[in-house]
């Protein structure tokens, strides 16, 4: 960005995403920036969401930011607890949402967490598709999120489509069913309204500029006549996340490698010895 | 059973579907016995591997793997799955976390196939061989079937079992009891066994039913390193040391001496000792 | 919501799949409201029906019936069913219990319909106009393709649930999940309304999730004279009334104006009061 | 028949009908004869069945004797919950045995549940095919049973297949999954292994002549060269029926019409009478 305000763009996302929630649908909270989301929504914005842990898929549960590695934390609160068939289920009734982070984003919405370069012989493998070609056939709402703007990331076409952009396959096959709904990115808000249903800039950060954008994008990112400003997060919104983290972890999502291991390994200890000191407040 | 008889229940070349998901009640004891012994050719499915995935394929013991995702979450890519898609010679196949459900649920319901629209308009179904578009019988929509996925054997780690084989999960089931229905033998490691009737008190947490499974093992610390909820958690300082050693042969031999070529006790002990893994991991 | 708020929320016409099996914690109450506002031209969707379905011919509120049972079970036939289906008139269909299952679930899974062999070299398959043969994509078997059974309405009877909908069920929950989460809007009338966090305690008792239910009225004895176990059994007694009453038109007519022309508090004191009831039918 | 014993018809069914099972499999009990003789086989003859309550599905349950109304008594006993998903689960993969009482067979082993005369005008409408259809295309073994056998149940054709027995449609569409496997009447045992598939005798019972069977059948039954007696109940089967059935509920199964209604009624009430007395040595 940079903001010149007394919140950090961490939390400048974390509240715009925590505002994309509405409805009575099931929230997964899979990463730090998703359970802090789903929290302040919950709290804040639509309180009739009914927010997952993870791993252990309770429902219904107050959702910490961990890493992914819920599992520890949860056993705490007891929530109702799913199986993977509920939560397919509930994405193919369209009763789920869930905050995405892709490792590419391209013009049209598709994106990418299975391998840079061809499948095939791969530069590299990544990941695999996991739930996200479930998602982007079946959901009315797809929520992206990447912490990192930049031509690595935002691309003109993804190497792989591990969930389903728009175009004329998602015309023909789908319909608009799972079709991308918005990227929220360290520089602002986008939608995919553009022609062709291509991005295009829903609102900026405070301080973006749309060259910022261009500059960042490995595209042309569509412009629309009126460009608004991203809301501001709010003291409240400010102090639930903060209160709700105490550990920080939301600062350490986007670091990866070695180092950030050892990182991990470390807040995850000072996470059990936290859930340990408030354990009698949450046990029933 | 002991760890032992079941490895010697399972034959090179199987197919072998592994429980849990993610980071999370990987039968890993079981999967370290395999690779003990020496098994060969596995074929593997997965709905959300990491540990177990690549573990095997360090020990150079699969051909193949079905996956809907390998990784170690946000501990970083899984790197002997990384490092074998990208060099070749294991027969990898992209599947996705409900296709690969479906593929067994298939094998349980006992029809060639589950219909869906998962994977339109992704690379997922450029890349599946095992995915055939069609269309559906009533004349509407063209949609994705799904082969059904029969495992030869299938390998879970749970909370609690009795000795004749019911087994209980206290977290998500993830897709165990569809690999548990699905495969021809179906092998169970648990944290601790428990009487028929201390079981029947865990009402619907009973989630594995004897008659689909061939074997139980009480092994204690089972699911290590991955996390076992309520039990323990993931061991994260045991993953970071995993993750170092596959960057050098010689790293990589010695965590295999002194990790997967040891019994199940010495492994323990080698962490540590069950105690400091008291300390580090239990609730 | 009240019993009578549901009701206006349905419409003449509506597909309804009602909850429970056979003479177990069927939907009696909200089956009653439905009958008593004179709702008409219903498509009723049962897997093993019994006193609901019979109960609603005889009001004459039923178009169609799609059903793999309906029965009094050891207490006999149906009798307004025997007599609908040997006069016409209404539009029967034959399923079995699992294919009603999956008609549901393929609306669930938002396919147009699920695979089988059920059915196959029965005559099942000659008089249900709705199932298909057809080949396997893969080019081996013959299946059967069953379609997708999209009810406008579920009516479900559950013991416990919060406000916000979710729903507890002690014992089998038969097709109730299935129902609550095929339909456009799912109704549930339960026992008694308790706290969230009590109702949380019940761990995977709670089979009915609140993002799949539209409402919620607490009934208590709102399945009867089906049971609803562990709360209380079915009433034989009131049955074996019910199936006399259903010989001559005057005595149906009587059963009518005491037991569904009349609103829940009325037909539990006209049955001679809770406390009969308790002392009849409670464990 | 008449036997000239001391035990009855209907203990000398249980005990043959017990006598069938092998095996880790899930066993319904859905009427009396059917939890009698699941009892007596969990007993005797196959400790490794796992007993199934009815309506409210408890596996590894002791079964008893109600009717099809055991969830009353189900609940003094906690048992495995199971849902309707599991037990056509464990259908379709094969581990799953149950005694169907059907109110025709015929000699190919097709039954019928459904309707007397046409389906789209029958002259008696009956229940409905219920679940048979599925065991009848995906168990290794299915087993009938009927308490009398006469020409109007046990009939050269029936008049509408709920159960699919042997022929032509069978080997082409199904296979072997399903074939009809025994048929226990109160005459004898017998199997489908006569020419076609058609009925075969397996035993009769003893005091039962060949000519009975042909005259109390609607066609003739396939006679293999070597008819043995089927075995009598031992004094430990007997002893075993009557414990467990104290109130004689396996003598109303073939009752029918209201007086039998009014009978189920009174049995109903004394039921739950000895649940009560029985409850605290039954409750965990």
């Amino acid at each position: 960005m940079p903001l010149e305000t007394p919140y950090s763009v961490d939390e400048f996302l974390i509240t715009t995403m925590a505002r994309q929630f509405s409805g009575e649908v099931l929230v997964s909270s899979v990463t730090a920036f998703g359970a802090l989301s789903a929290r302040l929504a919950k709290m804040r914005y639509a309180p009739d969401i009914a927010v997952l842990s993870t791993p252990e898929s309770g429902m219904e549960v107050l959702p910490m930011p961990t890493l992914t590695l819920g599992q520890f934390l949860t056993d705490a609160q007891s929530g109702i607890p799913l199986s993977m068939e509920e939560i397919f289920d509930a994405i193919f009734t369209d009763h789920f949402r869930i905050w995405i982070n892709p490792s590419q984003i391209d013009q049209f919405g598709n994106t990418n967490i299975t391998c840079i370069g061809d499948w095939h012989q791969p530069k590299v493998a990544l990941v695999g598709s996991r739930g996200i070609p479930e998602d982007t056939s079946h959901l009315s709402e797809i929520f992206y999120y990447i912490l990192r703007h930049d031509p690595r990331s935002v691309v003109e076409h993804v190497d792989f489509r591990s969930g389903a952009g728009n175009g004329e396959e998602r015309d023909h096959d789908l319909g608009r069913h799972g079709a991308p709904t918005l990227l929220v990115s360290d520089l602002g808000v986008f939608d995919f309204t553009g022609p062709g249903g291509r991005m295009s800039i829903r609102s900026l950060h405070p301080g973006v500029t749309v060259e910022e954008v261009q500059e960042k994008s490995g595209f042309e990112v569509y412009v629309p006549e009126d460009v608004p400003i991203t809301p501001e997060p709010t003291e409240d919104d400010i102090l639930i996340i903060r209160s709700a983290d105490p550990l920080e972890v939301r600062k350490w999502e986007s670091l990866s490698g070695p180092e950030a291991a050892e990182r991990f390994v470390q807040v995850y200890e000072r996470e059990r010895q936290l859930l340990h000191a408030t354990w009698p407040q949450l046990k029933r | 059973m002991t760890l032992d008889d079941v490895v010697s229940e399972i034959r090179n070349g199987d197919t072998i579907a592994i429980g849990g998901s993610s980071l999370s009640r990987k039968p890993m004891a079981l999967v370290r016995a395999l690779a003990r012994a020496g098994r060969k050719d596995l074929r593997l499915v997965v709905d959300v591997g990491g540990p177990e995935v690549d573990l095997l394929l360090g020990t150079g013991s699969v051909a193949a793997v079905r996956y809907a995702f390998v990784g170690f979450e946000v501990m970083g890519l899984a790197p002997h799955f990384r490092r074998a898609r990208q060099k070749g010679g294991v027969d990898f196949e992209e599947w996705t976390e409900y296709t690969i459900m479906a593929g067994l649920d298939a094998t349980i319901k006992r029809v060639p196939f589950l219909p869906t629209h998962t994977g339109l308009a992704t690379d997922v179904l450029n890349v599946n061989r095992s995915f055939k578009r069609f269309n559906d019988p009533f004349g509407g929509e063209e949609l994705v079937a799904i082969p059904a996925i029969r495992p030869d054997v299938a390998l879970i780690h749970v909370n609690y079992a009795d000795v004749q084989g019911n087994g209980v999960i206290l977290g998500d089931g993830h897709v165990d009891v569809l690999c548990a229905k699905a495969a021809k033998n179906t092998y169970m490691s648990c944290e601790r066994i428990i009487s028929p009737e201390e079981l029947q008190r865990y009402g619907r947490d009973v989630q594995v039913l004897r008659v689909h499974t061939a074997g139980v093992v009480e092994v204690p610390w089972g699911a290590h390193p991955t996390g076992c909820a309520p039990e323990y958690r993931a061991d994260l300082r045991h993953m970071q040391d995993y993750l170092i050693s596959c960057g050098k042969v010689e790293d990589w031999q010695a965590y295999q001496d002194r990790f997967i070529y040891s019994d199940h006790a010495r492994y323990l002990e080698n962490q540590g000792g069950v105690e400091d893994l008291v300390a580090r991991l239990k609730v």
